[in-house]
């Protein structure tokens, strides 16, 4: 039968599943990083070098500390919202279910949160709940169609997208501005609804949309770690996820628990809007013909992270960072959708992650067990 | 060596490697023309895995395999086709919702110009099966046909392909006593036109009544080879196991206490069909006894033991525990008001494959005090030192202990721990399907020995089983059921296997009280 | 009227050719979610063969040439696909999201770069095909016919033809439905699956380029295409992954479209006077009832989205 | 997609009213110019459309592009990372840090951001088109067309060159018009709140039955949706459509043919365009605005020190003169225009003199959702997509 090798052996460093998921992650952005800079030699081999620099510098380009503070600033504050919705895409991963309506989710958070800020004129906490319960419920109608109806997630998620894109467009055309199709700024409408800063703009030069969003999201993070793997909910979340049969077999609901799944994973993207648009940072366009990418490049996130939220928190952060630093491209010379370029190039090599780390295990049993017979 | 070699096939010192353990060591067969050679062993033993390298479906790292005396490279299933070597598998290779027809003929098709000639391949099966006594209907599709007749096409399946080495690995396991007799019959015949089978099962008296020849593993390694007419079911079982077993489970005479649980006209609608499934069944089953559903596969066991789970709903009726009323209790509901449940696919419903065994071992109870906390964290000590508990009380073997992957564990094993968490939840009512299902003798053993301790210590239990030497062995009470209906109820002693044989096929039938 | 069939019969078109790309990929076990930018791809060669192409080259010649040069790029695309979750078991899923977000962001950084090249000035990511788009279509009357709607009927008959009648479609769904069924009777799963990874990159690039050659002479890459890939995937499933149903389904979702397109055209419609908006979620809301009400005896191929592995049983 | 209607060719020449010092803009520098040039750096931030989106940002950028070549200055572009005041003043920082010292920035979304930098880069001078003094000032707008010391503001009337177009096509004879405009931003809307106006008042004026359909298409680009919209407005009857915003013309143009109807262009004069990619004679007229004179004439001014005769103003471009259409920002191509003996040249003429004098009003007010007339029939329809 077995081997019965005791659980008590040390382990070697690379057996270590962390330490797998963080070398693969770091593998795929240098192959990453490396597929993005020969495209950038094919467009142009002079600038090439200075152009990847310029991707990885971000900010760094800003030749004052506060500038570059400020703008470190920025890249928080839109990797907050990626977070969220990174977040709700790995949870309901954990459930077995690909949230790809994490977008719509968003939407629906955005449309929430802006709607009762602006025309209902509610404090910051009050639409924070607004998009939660938003998101969640885009979510839940997902949970609806599977549990009950054997709707596959993507499509009915994919579809959802466009409905909640323009249902809140209609939605939030009552709050705009009457010259532009922006809703109208949160600073000027309902100062109240503005997330607190709590002193952290300090930290960041002064920047106004640093707020209580960013350390929010990273404590969400670490509690869904939490819940994850130390609850008897995670226990049952995961259960429901890998094997839904046995799941209900030993009394779980499982029906409740795929809808519960993704009343969570759906509020979480709602809330990530709500992070978003709530700093004042964006106003949203009414007449905006496609839902925000922000969802989708949540799934990059969830997948350079390891699947793990605490892995997640900075995979969302680097995938920000080389967004964010792709704005600073000499645009003479190359298309700025190079970061975009490399950012899927990234999320493409996350699919062999899995087959990275089954190599490397077969490596390190091979190297054991060719160590053991030459014992004998 | 000779062309006119005595063996059709021989494996000579295969050594097959998976990680972490060595599947088979060095082991050596040889399956001479015309005869039936069983391969006994254990669970794990190494049985499918030689199988699968005679197959081609893995290669072996060490050892030869020779045909007709040559030796051989079979590095494919393809090559095994080309060399007459075909397969039954454990479990079946069939594209449900393909036709027989489909099926027989994937991977051999008759084509003109890349188009199938459906018409060829139909009259090649029906002369087949009119030839063999295989009864199928070509254009059935397979998730609308019994599990014998997935077993003749698979049969088929070889025979189309003209292959003259018949592997068939534990093919009984799911067939009911007139299938069995059945296919024991069609490989005798297959035997006398020259074709050499391979048969693997562990189910001794089978092996006895067919084979010619037997070898036996055990732990990877061989054991030996006896002819058939020189030994008997002790000595291959010890050849098997490496002590003696006890092959018909003993107990002793006990008076049923109350009833435990209570059934009273239940009806349970099929998945499958529009008619219900299950038809105004009533019973009791009561404390210290055994009570045993008998019955060929198909006859609404499965949808009798989810109307009692919880797992279905059902449309009429009252179920009560204990003298509690649970006709609508959830299924937890059900489980903590004392209501243990073997589950008849272990795979699908006995254990969440990916999470750990200590995990799997509190599948019923993480939810209880002793294993969580009010704020709903799991305590993991609690949880480890629990499992820990029942791995060594239960003899549950895996590589690492209680954090092993409950999919890597061998099926023998995953069923202890089954019957461990179950058991352990100190029941008052035992539902077992099929818990013996697939299994060596020695786990047979083992099973029917902590059945019949739970019956000892004034449990109740209810064991769904499709093998009537098991029925007839371990239960107080037989209750027969055909067609969603219970149709008689008889006491082991004063019955015999023919007489429920009878029940069974619905042939006969008498009213039961509950 | 008129408008509506055609419209309705061009939406078709391209639907029909992308669902029965899925319908491929899905039947050998692959779930094919990058659809959407083999369409991209596919659209972005035929668009360059259309823009440099002779237009007084004969009219077959032309439609054969955008067909070749559509199918190979579509081919060629999805074979990412195909290395990365056949060979490598990658989560089929997520490479397919890859290969949308990839798809529109490389079609665009080449479209930018030829225009560049060709004209420091012209730094758009359009490509005109003006002249030689005439040649894909003929006028009957007030009707404008499209070859690409024959190609799609032709592509459908075909399917229907492989998927049934044929050695290959046989072995196809096998690897689909039971993948260890179909290796044990010899048939090589990965060889299977690479084909109908690979066509389904041949329709879906064919629908790629009937997609933006449907309405107009140009075409801006940054704007990819506009999710008519997930609405294919959606036709698929409604179809239940059989030809004649997903023909069925395009041409249901097809009059959807082009009815929220020219409503305003029929005064009944026009009078109701329904916000655009609610049109525009018609297609979207329609799939998800339909799907809803036609999902619980969904049949899906019971092995998609699982990578093969010859050693697990 | 962008702020703006306006389509952009690389090929043509606006049609400008600044001739003369459009036309100085391109001319070789003289010697005492260039020393002043090259410490220009000009740098243009887009608005969340890309420089290619047919469209305002296009024409800037061409315009820019154009000026910085024939004078040897330095010139680049920043796109911002998405559509927010934060991203378009992270541009403008950089811009700062580059050492740029003329900021271009089309579009009234770059208000936000212009109001937090304008005051910390003093000596940096920002040119923005279409920020109009209420985006700038909100509610307490004094309208004095005076702005922050360091930033000129040209915003357009194109109600004007929308009204004339209307008048134009009703006086040309046509009774069934379309208005297809891209995205529904407030310059999209002038022109076609104007366009409804001018059909109006002709159509009163001819005493014709005239209806008009008007829908946005939500998007600078045709495709195959859009094309089904034109295809059923001219197949139902419709004769001449006014495609407002980028290259969304295409829709209209493909279902223009196939009937032989017309079409009328926006921001510059498409004729070239339309009638090259389709058939001759199919774009009746265009409504244009002389934005890349603008940036023209900005630039020039800066070059030659002239930049405080703009600093601090927000311009309202529109009719400077009833009789030397040249001199206008906004008009009609008076060569490619396609006049009939309803409407002639000098027919064009005389509007614009009453424009200009203030005999026709045009009301520039967009608050209302809708278009309305009094005397044609107007279908809204919204956004068709
Ligand atoms: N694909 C595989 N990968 C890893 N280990 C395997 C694999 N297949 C089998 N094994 C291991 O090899 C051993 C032999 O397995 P095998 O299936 O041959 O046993 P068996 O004798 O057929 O058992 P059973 O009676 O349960 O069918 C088992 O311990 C099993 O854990
Ligand atoms: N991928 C795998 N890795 C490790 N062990 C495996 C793997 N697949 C199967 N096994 C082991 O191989 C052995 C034989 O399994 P097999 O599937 O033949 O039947 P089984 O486990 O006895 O179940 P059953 O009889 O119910 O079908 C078991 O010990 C099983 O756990
Ligand atoms: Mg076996
Ligand atoms: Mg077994």
């Amino acid at each position: 039968m077995s081997a019965e090798n005791k659980s008590t052996e040390k382990i070697s460093f690379f057996a270590r599943p962390a330490v797998q998921s963080i070398l693969a992650s770091l593998l795929c952005i240098v192959f990453g990083l490396l597929i993005g800079y020969i495209a950038l030699l094919f467009i142009n081999a002079k600038g090439a070098t200075e152009a990847i620099i310029t991707i990885i510098k971000n900010y760094f380009t800003y030749p004052t500390k506060a500038a570059a503070l400020k703008y470190f600033g920025n890249t928080l504050v839109k990797a907050a919202p990626l977070l969220m919705c990174a977040l709700s895409i790995q949870f309901c991963y954990q459930a077995g279910l690909f949230n790809i309506g994490a977008a719509g989710q968003y939407v629906a958070g955005a449309g929430a949160s802006l709607f009762c800020a602006l025309k209902l004129g509610l404090p910051w906490y009050v639409c924070l709940i607004a998009a939660f319960v938003a998101g969640g419920i885009f979510g839940v109608v997902v949970g609806i169609l599977k549990a009950y109806l054997n709707v596959n997630e993507v499509i009915s998620g994919i579809m959802l997208n466009w409905i909640g894109l323009y249902t809140v467009n209609m939605l939030l055309s009552g709050v705009k501005e009457t010259a532009s199709p922006y809703t109208v700024t949160l600073a000027s409408t309902n100062k109240a609804a503005v997330l607190p800063s709590i002193g952290l703009e300090k930290l960041f030069s002064n920047n106004k949309y640093v707020t209580i969003a960013i350390p929010l999201a990273i404590l969400i993070a670490v509690l869904l770690k939490v819940i994850l793997s130390m609850t008897v909910f995670g226990y049952e979340i995961k259960a429901t996820g890998i094997a839904k049969d046995a799941a209900k077999y030993s009394g779980m609901k499982e029906k409740r628990n795929i809808i519960l799944t993704l009343f969570i994973g759906g509020a979480l993207a709602g809330l990530g809007a709500a992070f978003l648009y709530l700093t004042g940072y964006e106003q949203w366009s009414v007449t905006q013909s496609s839902v925000p990418g922000m969802g989708f490049n949540g799934i990059a996130a969830t997948f350079l992270g390891g699947l793990d939220p605490i892995g997640t928190i900075f995979a969302s952060y680097f995938i920000q960072h080389i967004t964010s630093g792709g704005s600073y491209l000499d645009k003479n010379i190359y298309p700025s959708q190079i970061s975009d370029f490399i950012s899927a190039i990234i999320i493409y090599l996350c699919g062999f992650v899995l087959f990275f780390k089954y190599f490397l295990n077969s490596r390190i049993r091979n190297k054991k067990n060719n160590a053991e017979g030459g014992n004998k | 060596m000779a062309d006119n070699s005595e063996y059709a096939i021989e494996m000579l010192g295969i050594t097959k490697r998976f990680p972490g353990i060595i599947a088979n060591d060095n082991v050596t067969i040889q399956l001479k023309k015309g005869e039936i050679h069983a391969l006994l062993g254990e669970n794990g033993a190494g049985k499918s895995t030689l199988m699968s390298v005679l197959f081609g479906l893995y290669q072996a790292e060490e050892g030869v395999i020779k045909k007709d005396g040559k030796e051989v490279q079979i590095n494919n299933p393809n090559d095994a086709n080309d060399l007459g070597i075909g397969m039954v598998h454990q479990h079946f290779k069939l594209v449900q919702c393909f036709s027989v027809l489909d099926n027989i003929i994937l991977g051999d098709e008759t084509v003109k110009h890349g188009f199938l000639q459906k018409d060829v391949a139909r009259k090649k099966i029906l002369e087949l099966s009119e030839k063999y006594g295989l009864k199928v209907d070509p254009d059935a599709k397979i998730e609308d046909i019994t599990v014998g007749m997935q077993q003749r096409t698979e049969i088929l399946k070889m025979l189309y392909r003209d292959n003259e080495i018949l592997i068939f690995d534990e093919p009984t396991a799911v067939l009911t006593p007139a299938e069995i007799d059945e296919l024991m019959q069609i490989m005798k015949n297959l035997a006398k036109e020259g074709k050499s089978i391979l048969f693997i099962s562990h189910k001794l008296a089978e092996i006895m009544a067919v084979a010619d020849r037997c070898s036996v593993l055990r732990r990877g390694k061989y054991i030996g080879t006896v002819n058939i007419s020189e030994t008997n079911q002790e000595e291959l079982s010890r050849m098997m196991i490496g002590r003696d077993v006890q092959l018909v489970a003993t107990k002793e005479d006990k008076e049923p206490g109350k009833v435990i649980l209570h059934v009273e006209n239940m009806t349970v609608p099929s998945k499958l069909h529009h008619n219900n499934a299950v038809k105004n069944v009533s019973f009791d089953v009561r404390e210290g006894e055994i009570v045993c559903i008998a019955g060929i596969d198909g006859n609404g066991q499965t949808e009798l033991v989810y109307g009692l789970s919880g797992l279905e709903n059902i449309t009429t009726g009252k179920i009560e525990l204990s003298g509690k009323d649970i006709t609508h209790a959830s299924i937890r509901e059900r489980s903590t008001s004392g209501m243990s449940h073997i589950p008849e696919d272990r795979h699908k419903h006995g254990l969440v494959l990916d999470y750990s065994l200590a995990y799997n071992l509190v599948l019923q109870r993480y939810f209880e005090p002793e294993f969580s906390t009010g704020a709903g964290f799991l305590k993991k000590n609690e949880i480890n030192k629990y499992a820990d508990k029942l791995i060594d009380q239960y003899d549950i073997r895996s590589s690492q202990g209680a954090v092993t992957l409950a999919r890597s564990m061998s099926g023998g094993n995953q069923q202890k721990a089954i019957i461990a968490r179950e058991i352990d939840k100190n029941p008052d009512l035992l539902i077992a399907v099929q818990p013996t299902r697939g299994l060596d003798v020695g786990a047979i053993e083992y099973i029917h020995k902590q059945l019949i301790a739970q019956r000892d210590s004034g449990h109740a239990v209810l064991l769904v089983s499709l093998e009537l030497e098991e029925v007839m062995s371990i239960s107080d009470r037989i209750l027969v059921m055909y067609e969603g209906e219970i149709v008689g109820e008889f006491e082991p002693k004063k019955t015999t296997p023919e007489e429920l044989g009878l029940y069974m096929a619905g042939a006969k039938r008498k009213e039961v009280g509950a | 009227m008129v408008l509506l069939l055609q419209y309705t019969l061009l939406f078709a078109s391209v639907l029909i050719l992308v669902a029965l790309g899925g319908c491929f990929s899905e039947h050998s076990g692959v779930i094919n979610l990058g659809l959407e930018g083999i369409m991209v791809i596919g659209a972005l060669g035929g668009a360059l063969t259309l823009k440099y192409i002779n237009p007084s080259l004969p009219k077959l010649l032309i439609v054969l040439a955008v067909l070749g040069t559509s199918i190979l790029c579509g081919v060629i695309y999805s074979m990412l696909l195909a290395f990365a979750c056949i060979n490598f078991k990658a989560d089929q899923t997520l490479v397919g999201t890859a290969l949308n977000m990839l798809a529109a962001a490389a079609a665009t950084v080449i479209v930018k770069s030829i225009n560049i090249a060709e004209n420091p000035d012209n730094v758009s990511s359009t490509v005109q095909y003006v002249t030689s788009k005439k040649a894909l279509v003929v006028n009957i009357g007030k009707f404008q016919f499209n070859w690409f709607m024959l190609v799609a009927l032709i592509a459908l008959i075909a399917s229907y033809i492989v998927l049934y009648k044929t050695r290959f479609g046989l072995r196809l769904m096998a690897c689909g439905e039971h993948p260890q069924a179909a290796d044990s009777v010899g048939i090589n799963v990965y060889t299977m699956r690479w084909a109908g990874v690979l066509i389904s990159g041949l329709l879906a690039g064919i629908g790629g380029i009937v997609y933006i050659t449907a309405g107009v002479s140009e075409w801006k890459f940054e704007n990819g295409v506009a999710g008519f890939g997930f609405l294919a995937l959606a036709v698929m499933i409604f179809g239940q992954w059989k030809p004649v149903n997903i023909g069925l389904a395009a041409l249901l979702f097809g009059f959807f479209r082009a009815l929220s397109n020219v409503y305003s055209g029929f005064d009944f419609l026009a009078a109701l006077n329904i916000p655009g908006s609610v049109y525009n979620m018609m297609p979207y809301i329609i799939s998800l009832i339909v799907l809803a009400l036609t999902s619980a005896n969904s049949r899906a191929p019971k092995a998609e989205g699982i990578p093969y592995d010859k050693g697990s049983r | 997609g962008s702020n703006n209607a306006g389509t952009a060719t690389t090929s043509e020449p606006a049609q400008t009213t600044e001739t003369t010092e459009a036309a100085d803009a391109t001319e070789a520098p003289a010697a005492e110019e260039t020393a002043a040039a090259t410490d220009m750096r000009v740098a243009m931030i887009t608005d969340y459309g890309d420089i290619t989106d047919q469209s305002f940002n296009q024409s800037t950028y061409e315009a820019c592009k154009a000026f910085s070549e024939a004078n040897g200055c330095d010139f680049t572009y920043y796109k911002p990372e998405g559509d927010s005041d934060a991203e378009r003043v992270a541009m403008i920082d950089k811009a700062v840090a580059d050492n740029y010292n003329v900021i271009v920035m089309p579009g009234y979304a770059f208000a936000g951001a212009i109001k937090e930098t304008a005051d910390m880069y003093p000596d940096v001078k920002f040119v923005a088109l279409d920020v109009s003094e209420y985006d700038l000032e909100g509610d307490d707008s004094d309208f004095n067309n005076e702005t922050y010391a360091n930033v000129f503001s040209a915003v357009y009337q194109e109600e004007l060159p929308g009204y004339m177009a209307g008048y134009a096509a009703v006086k040309m004879g046509f009774t069934k018009l379309g208005f297809l405009g891209g995205m529904a931003v407030p310059a999209v809307i002038r022109y076609g709140y104007g366009f409804v106006q001018g059909a109006d008042a002709a159509a009163k004026e001819v005493g014709a039955d005239v209806t008009l359909n008007y829908a946005y298409g939500n998007q600078f680009y045709g495709d195959a949706d859009i094309t089904a919209a034109m295809d059923t407005w001219y197949q139902g009857g419709t004769e001449v459509v006014f495609a407002c915003g980028g290259g969304i013309f295409t829709s209209a143009g493909e279902a223009a043919a196939k009937v032989g109807g017309k079409v009328i262009g926006v921001d510059v004069d498409q004729a070239p365009t339309i009638d090259g990619m389709y058939e001759k004679g199919m774009t009746v007229t265009s409504a244009m605005k002389g934005l890349q004179a603008t940036v023209n004439t900005l630039l020039s001014a800066i070059r030659d020190g002239q930049w405080d005769k703009f600093a601090g103003k927000i311009e309202n471009l529109g009719l400077v003169s009833g009789d030397d259409t040249s001199l206008n920002y906004v008009g009609l191509p008076e060569d490619s225009t396609v006049w009939n003996d309803t409407f002639s040249k000098d027919d064009y003429l005389k509007l614009v003199a009453d424009m200009a004098s203030g005999t026709i009003k045009v009301s520039n007010d967009t608050s209302a959702e809708k278009p309305s007339a009094e005397n044609i029939k107007v279908n809204f329809q919204g956004n068709i997509k």
